[in-house]
């Protein structure tokens, strides 16, 4: 286990600079390539060189790499001529970035000069609880639902598990969202709110049509069911083919055989063994989910991290986006890292290989 | 979509290529096997009658994108204002959009970008990523962990986030640059896919043999070691096909997607998802175009599973 | 191990002088997507205490799916049993409502399957597995059912039992598997133990020990044990009766010796002269021609008439010999059980 | 003035047209009830301090948090005096300003002559990178605190500013000060009403981070709370304002991100006011709200723009056949569901000295199109007209019907060239690389017409991205920044419209209604001409 783990972080390591470069160089060629994101804040206007120049500065994007393009910004010529090893370089704009990110906690600042980790500190709260409820409805409903259609393969709510998800992955996800926003939130929501017997948790609260600072929970349980409906149905399909696949297990067959009831033989021997690449999953679509948030969050106004990428990428402030973008990778592969872990503890074959 | 990485268990089931295709085939006749399973599915897949209607959807929607003046004789860039958002009916069957132009044709019109992005995609897709596990499979050692390291990279990347990233940075988006991006992000899925299988098969008896008799690498990728990977490859790329098609729309709608004078169904829906309430059949049309064809390659790509894959016989 | 023999409870309608296991014209049936395959038709035999009945036969014979229909394990769908009736001390499991039948497996018979990695779950210790039986069926606290667990596990002469016992399957040996396997079908000590292939998968050193250590258990318990196999060795070694099946059907039933000497059927035949024998090394070693018939496609008549040298065209046609009585204990569905018989 | 410049960032980057308010007058003396909270729509502010705030979500809590010199009348956009006793000048060069006593800052700071000072050189200061330095740029020395980069772009940065205070700006005593500009200017007492010229106490001006996210202001109401950003600003009725008291105790502005879901929340009634509307929603709202329900003719100017720089579009005749073949009507009715007003000027129509039909060829009339299409010499035969706009911000639609409306009435092919995002567009702009008409919009910096003619056409004004140059123009809009009073300015910079209206430099294209709704619990709804909606002024109903 110990050893499994420590191969796992060994792994991590490469992904991550590798990642953080990918991102880096595809900033890097943005900049090189199109031009200053700073000069886009001034609108219509055409604002004196000099504020630009300050502005560009305090943003950091004054590094003469991004003044040629395709220039990966590793190295750069030291300034005292001797450098690294005496080559006449030093580390470039990358490695700035890295060590600002590792030993700064720095991932940048947006064009109104907010840090970047601060907007993250500020929409994350939202997030996790969108993803929270996100997760929860698609593992509960869709396990559930799963369940059910593995058992009866081939029968009507089988056949009805298979139509319904398949739909839910082919609409896409926007869509769905105003739908769900203009006739749950605005139409039917205004329905509830004419009838005073129904408490306000409910009427003014979960069936808002977008967030409510006020019911910072309950105006979140329809977000987080549009969000979760898309994983939704792949943890349905997943559980399905999992338990059709394992109902048929020479062992499942073993624990009949053993006399145990038909609730044990399922709810143990074969839900066990089927929910591990179910779980493997809904770790995994952690990361997935964060990426569908930024429709969702945009539609239900949630003030989350989606919506501070979808923003920054309409606005182009890059800076802001792989800033984001590069603390989500981080956080994915750290989940990614979990899952893994958590793998090997549910399937004790990995653990002990 | 969420992620198009997880499209392929979304859809499939189980990660579709893990355990190989026939773990149970005997060592020996495994191309006959494959011979004959090829010949079941083709039996099994003309009598399902999901998997024809999807066929013929398809093939419907493939000839809009190619020959669109079989399907309309109107140019969908002749546009008057004067005849803004009529309702469907008469001489414009699914009306007109807000700058009068006719929006049957313009549907037609719009399954070109949409299909040529998801073809362009998926092609790319599989032969690149398609090669890359191949090798890493195949040779192992420090080609895989190369390959598989940079396979992380790109996995790392949630699918629409890392699509957005790709997108405002490049800027100029078309069918290319789109499918590209598609490309990029998806590629390690398939690799996966091709890396598994060929691990599961290269230690199969008759590759050994194959081997042993002195064959060359490359044939022993290609005869007897391919074949085995292309029906899992195969199903995940129907399904992909058909994400490809949602996802161009869910990337237009974010704003980085294709750009309007172009047309496609993405298009149509995020410009005129705004006016859904008062005339919901702008966005009913291309939207229902749209999701019948993911509908479409999806349950294909399901039924191709089922009919590929002896577990579920 | 006598306070393992305690029954939780009794089944209603049990003769205690009856045979425990009685299998009378049994039928099941496997409606798949491409036809209907008879698996099994109309295959009968009795068990006594303490006996031994082999049930011999190529794969794909219905041997394997009688045993589960004798279990009711069979997957259902697509398998349904269609007919005939399976007897414990008199009383028809078919019968049973399910909850009754479940009180019947493991307690009073119990079952050992071919591939004990893919049998056993490979996702709790095998102390988990064991005990869970004491703790279902005799309601034990845990910590007594694993101490019966370790019991068991020496039992079957696994050594080490207590630290083993915290191990998952695939960290045991294929030999070390199988024992655990007879430990949890021996657990709630069993009138009748079926063991399907129990040694197929091993080696054969590991097999002698583990149909020793079977036989052993088997004598000291007086169980009636069904074992199928394809393996005529394994056969001759431990068997009091054998019943050859052939397509869904008992083609040939008899005590070992008779068989061994003087097989009455065409196709015991084949499977007898099939096996290399030292004392007639140098001979060319003669295989039953062609294939097994598909389940969902049995010829009409004697299902082995196309493989067959004594076919005549009686064979091909129904009705399908009936069982001939060769001798008093014994019986053969040929109409040339004679010329079969006395032509060695 | 009023920044509407990153307004017209905002609409052209966020969502589609974010059409800003409407409205009509509500007028202020009419005193409705006081109390309640008031809950209003607004997007993310991006500073919310005097000196950095210039879109318009920032300036709509701006502008109940501090208080500047001067505002503005709600129905005449007349200039009143605020924070001002008097605002004088004899030569509209030296500019004396006696400022009130007893006002103060939330934390007790005074507001004298030394914070609009303080204020003033913090934002004129480079490396401060301030938004609103850009309009310090009238006062004398701004250049000294805003030094060129030597080599442009290049690796070397701009050297320090030599001093930090504008030369300009001298103390006379704790209420009085002068403020020098570099050329006369008789329109100045209408720009210090604009929110970047509004005081910055020393406490605000040393921390300005913390100040950004909780304000300390001098104006009727102050911060309740800090910013949660992207989610909720609150504000309180301030005990410390001395002048005349904002009606609802609490103004809470909700944050959206996109106008569709501040719409779909004030359908639910969780909104009181919604300064804009999602234009596709407006036939709907004005049918469902149509009571509640304010339209205005509005200043923001949506023009296309002429490469004067490109041999093609030299010729004044073949702007003008271009612009004789649109009919703006149509489209505006097709795309805006009639949301906008056509311009047949360049100065807004709500604006003092603004006239109808200044240009006589914005109308459509396709022969006269065609008769000076060929006078000068036609259009390059197969040469494709090339429309720029930019990218992602609903624009292509329309322009898309202009270049239908020109194939159909010229024979002119023409091709979208929409594919720029703002940043890179308006660099082309910048960099005069467009290579047919572009669009562009504009707003007004202040309520003086002049703020609608220089920055587009005075030669090599900031924003004059059609590279229009015409000594007439140039004479007489320094004629009338040296008019003796702001009145007096009028006749000169219409001469020089009128100019313009025959030149054509740009297609006057329309300008936008503004549009606002508001719920049943509001009693009085305000809207200033200049300031958009003014919820300080907004009167609720007494439950």
């Amino acid at each position: 286990m110990g050893r499994y783990v420590i191969r796992r972080l060994l792994q991590f390591i490469p992904t991550v600079l590798g990642t953080m470069f990918l991102l880096h160089y595809i900033t890097s060629l943005a900049i090189q390539f199109s031009g200053n994101p700073v000069r886009a804040l001034f609108g219509d206007r055409t604002p004196p060189p000099a504020l630009l120049q300050a502005i560009t500065e305090r943003l950091g994007y004054g590094d003469p790499c991004l003044d040629r393009k395709g220039d990966p910004c590793l190295w750069r010529a030291a300034e005292d001529g001797g450098g690294l090893l005496g080559s006449g370089y030093e580390l470039g704009l990358f490695f700035d970035r890295l060590h600002g990110i590792f030993f700064n906690f720095d991932f940048g600042i947006n064009l109104r000069q907010q840090e970047v980790t601060d907007l993250v500190a500020n929409a994350i709260p939202f997030t996790l609880k969108l993803l929270v409820i996100a997760i929860v409805f698609e593992a509960v409903v869709g396990i559930a639902a799963g369940v059910l259609a593995g058992l009866r393969g081939g029968s009507f709510l089988d056949y009805m598990v298979k139509i319904s998800t398949v739909f839910v992955i082919s609409v896409p996800i926007f869509v769905l969202g105003l739908v769900v926003r203009e006739f749950v939130g605005v139409k039917f929501g205004n329905v509830l709110r004419g009838q005073d017997w129904i408490p306000d948790l409910i009427s003014v609260g979960v069936f808002s049509p977008v967030f409510k600072p006020d019911y910072p929970l309950a105006s979140l349980i329809i977000p987080g069911m549009v969000l979760g409906s898309v994983s939704l149905a792949t943890t349905a399909r997943l559980t399905r083919t999992s338990i059709m696949e394992n109902v048929r297990a020479d062992y499942v067959r073993t624990a009949k055989a053993k006399g145990l009831t038909n609730k044990r033989v399922i709810g143990v021997h074969t839900l066990r063994n089927s929910l591990i690449p179910v779980i493997t999953f809904l770790g995994v679509d952690i990361g997935a989910a964060m990426a569908g948030a930024v429709v969702t969050e945009t539609i239900f106004n949630v003030p989350g991290i989606g919506r501070l990428v979808t923003m920054s990428a309409r606005t182009g402030e890059s800076s802001v986006v792989i800033g984001v973008v590069t603390m989500l990778v981080l956080v994915v592969l750290l989940a990614n890292l979990l899952v893994d872990i958590l793998y090997a503890v549910l399937d004790p074959r990995i653990r002990y290989e | 979509m969420s992620d198009l990485t997880s499209a392929g268990t979304a859809v499939g089931g189980g990660p579709v290529g893990a355990g190989g295709p026939l773990p149970d085939q005997p060592a020996t006749g495994g191309r006959e096997r494959s011979a004959s399973l090829w010949a079941d599915a083709r039996r099994q897949l003309v009598r399902d009658p999901v998997f024809v209607l999807s066929c013929l959807y398809i093939l419907a929607v493939g000839s809009m994108a190619a020959f669109p003046k079989l399907w309309t004789g109107q140019d969908p860039r002749d546009c008057t204002t004067d005849r803004s958002r009529l309702s469907p009916g008469g001489e414009h069957v699914f009306g007109t959009d807000i700058l009068g132009c006719d929006y049957y044709s313009h549907a037609i019109y719009g399954a070109r970008p949409s299909m040529i992005i998801a073809i362009m995609a998926t092609g790319t897709m599989i032969i690149i990523g398609g090669s890359l596990g191949l090798l890493a499979g195949y040779y192992g050692g420090w080609v895989d962990t190369i390959i598989s390291r940079v396979m992380d990279v790109f996995l790392s990347l949630p699918f629409l986030l890392g699509a957005i990233v790709f997108l405002t940075v490049i800027k100029r988006q078309n069918e290319f640059t789109i499918a590209m991006v598609l490309f990029l992000l998806t590629w390690p899925v398939i690799a996966r896919i091709i890396r598994g299988s060929v691990i599961s098969s290269k230690d199969l008896d008759y590759v050994q043999a194959a081997k042993a008799v002195g064959a060359r690498n490359g044939r022993v990728m290609f005869r007897h070691i391919l074949p085995n990977a292309i029906a899992p490859m195969l199903v995940y790329a129907t399904i992909v096909l058909g994400s490809f098609v949602a996802a161009e729309a869910t990337l237009t709608y974010l704003g980085v997607g294709l750009q309007p004078p172009a047309q496609s169904w993405g298009i149509m829906i995020s410009t005129h998802q705004v006016y859904f309430l008062e005339d919901p059949w702008l966005l009913l049309f291309p939207c229902g175009l749209l999701v019948g064809t993911v509908l479409s390659f999806i349950l294909m790509g399901d039924a191709l599973r089922d009919a590929l894959d002896p577990k579920f016989r | 191990m006598t306070d393992v023999n305690v029954k939780m409870e009794a089944l209603a309608g049990v003769d205690p002088n009856a045979l425990p296991l009685q299998v009378k014209d049994l039928h099941v049936e496997f409606r798949t997507r491409n036809g209907i395959a008879h698996a099994v038709n109309g295959v009968s035999f009795d068990l006594r205490a303490g006996e031994t009945r082999a049930i011999l036969g190529e794969s794909g014979c219905g041997k394997s799916v009688t045993a589960q229909a004798i279990m009711g394990i069979l997957d259902s769908p697509p398998g349904f049993v269609t007919g005939g009736e399976i007897l414990y001390r008199g009383v028809d499991l078919l019968k049973l409502p399910e909850s009754e039948r479940r009180k019947v497996r493991a307690n009073r018979i119990a079952m050992i399957f071919q591939d004990a990695l893919s049998a056993l779950n490979p996702v709790f210790t095998v102390g988990f597995q064991l005990a869970e039986l004491f703790r279902m069926h005799r309601g034990m606290s845990r910590q007594d059912a694993k101490a019966r667990a370790v019991e068991l596990l020496d039992l079957v002469k696994i050594p080490a039992a207590r630290q083993r016992v915290n191990d998952y399957p695939h960290q045991f040996s294929g030999g070390m598997r199988q024992r655990v396997m007879i430990a949890m079908a021996l657990a709630l000590d069993p009138e009748v133990l079926i063991a399907d292939e129990p040694t197929t998968a091993l080696d054969v050193t590991v097999q002698a020990q583990i149909m020793a250590l079977l036989a052993e258990l088997q004598r000291e318990r007086n169980m009636g044990l069904v074992l199928i196999t394809h393996d005529m060795g394994v056969v001759a070694d431990v068997a009091d009766r054998i019943s050859v099946m052939y397509a869904g059907r008992v083609i040939e039933e008899a005590g070992v010796d008779d068989i061994y000497a003087s097989p009455a059927h065409p196709y015991t035949k084949g499977l007898l002269e099939s096996i290399p024998r030292l004392d007639l090394k140098g001979q060319e070693l003669s295989a039953i021609k062609g294939l097994p018939p598909a389940l969902t496609n049995i010829p009409p008549g004697c299902a082995f008439n196309p493989r067959c040298r004594y076919t005549q065209e009686v064979c091909r046609e129904d009705p399908v010999p009936p069982l001939y009585q060769v001798s008093p204990s014994r019986t053969a569905a040929c109409h040339f059980w004679k010329e079969v018989k006395g032509d060695e | 003035m009023r920044g509407k410049f990153l307004k017209v960032a905002v609409a052209a980057t966020a969502t589609a047209m974010l059409a800003t308010a409407c409205g009509s007058g509500g007028d202020s003396d009419n005193a409705g009830q006081a109390g309640g909270t008031l809950r209003v729509y607004n997007a993310e502010p991006a500073f919310l301090t005097p000196s950095g705030g210039d879109d318009e979500p920032s300036l709509y809590v701006i502008r109940q948090l501090y208080r500047g010199l001067v505002k503005y009348n709600a129905d005449t956009s007349a200039v009143e005096m605020d924070l001002a006793e008097s605002v004088e000048s004899a030569d509209q060069k030296l500019w004396k300003i006696k400022i009130k006593s007893g006002y103060t800052f939330d934390n007790g700071e005074p507001v004298n002559a030394d914070a609009f000072i303080r204020s003033w050189n913090y934002a004129a200061y480079g490396p401060n990178a301030q938004n609103n330095g850009y309009f310090m740029k009238r006062i004398v020395g701004v250049k000294d605190l805003q030094p060129e980069d030597p080599d442009g772009d290049g690796p070397k940065k701009a050297p320090e500013p030599a001093t930090k205070e504008l030369s300009g700006l001298k103390k006379v005593d704790d209420l009085t000060f002068t403020v020098e500009l570099d050329a006369p200017f008789s329109g100045f007492p209408t720009t210090i009403g604009y929110p970047g010229f509004f005081p910055m106490a020393q406490a605000c001006v040393d921390d300005i981070a913390k100040c950004n996210e909780t304000p300390i202001g001098n104006g009727p109401y102050k911060m309740d709370g800090s910013w949660q950003h992207n989610v909720a600003i609150n504000v309180v009725r301030s005990d410390s304002w001395k002048g005349e008291p904002g009606k609802p105790d609490r103004i809470e502005y909700r944050i959206f991100a996109d106008v569709d879901g501040g719409y779909a929340a004030f359908q639910a009634n969780e909104l009181d006011v919604m300064y804009t509307l999602p234009p596709a929603r407006y036939k709907e709202a004005k049918q469902q709200y149509g009571d509640r329900m304010f339209e205005m003719a509005g200043d923001s100017f949506t023009y296309v723009g002429f490469p004067t720089y490109n041999d093609d579009f030299k010729d004044k005749r073949i702007r003008q056949a271009l612009s004789l073949s649109i009919d703006r009507q149509s489209i505006i009715d097709a795309v805006f569901d009639g949301r906008n007003a056509p311009a047949t000027g360049f100065v807004a129509p709500s604006f003092e000295g603004a006239r109808e039909n200044v240009c006589q060829y914005c109308s459509k009339d396709v022969d006269k199109a065609k008769q000076l299409l060929a006078e000068a010499g036609g259009w390059p035969a197969g040469k494709k007209l090339i429309l720029w706009a930019n990218a992602g911000a609903g624009h292509d639609q329309w322009l898309q019907a202009v270049g239908d409306q020109i194939k159909a009435a010229l024979d002119i092919d023409y091709e979208l060239k929409v594919n720029l995002q703002f940043a890179e567009y308006l660099e082309t702009a910048d960099k005069k690389k467009f290579t047919g008409p572009f669009r562009l919009g504009w707003g007004p910096d202040y309520p003086f017409l002049e703020t609608f003619l220089y920055p587009l056409y005075g030669t090599g004004a900031g924003s004059n991205n059609a590279g229009y140059s015409n000594a007439e123009v140039d004479a007489l809009l320094k004629e009338g920044d040296a008019a003796e009073s702001m009145q007096a300015a009028i006749p000169s910079y219409q001469k020089a419209e009128d100019i313009l209206g025959e030149e054509l430099p740009v297609i006057p294209m329309w300008w936008r209604k503004e549009g606002a709704v508001y719920s049943e619990n509001v009693d009085q709804f305000v809207w200033n001409k200049v300031a958009d909606a003014d919820y300080g002024a907004t009167s609720l109903k007494k439950n």
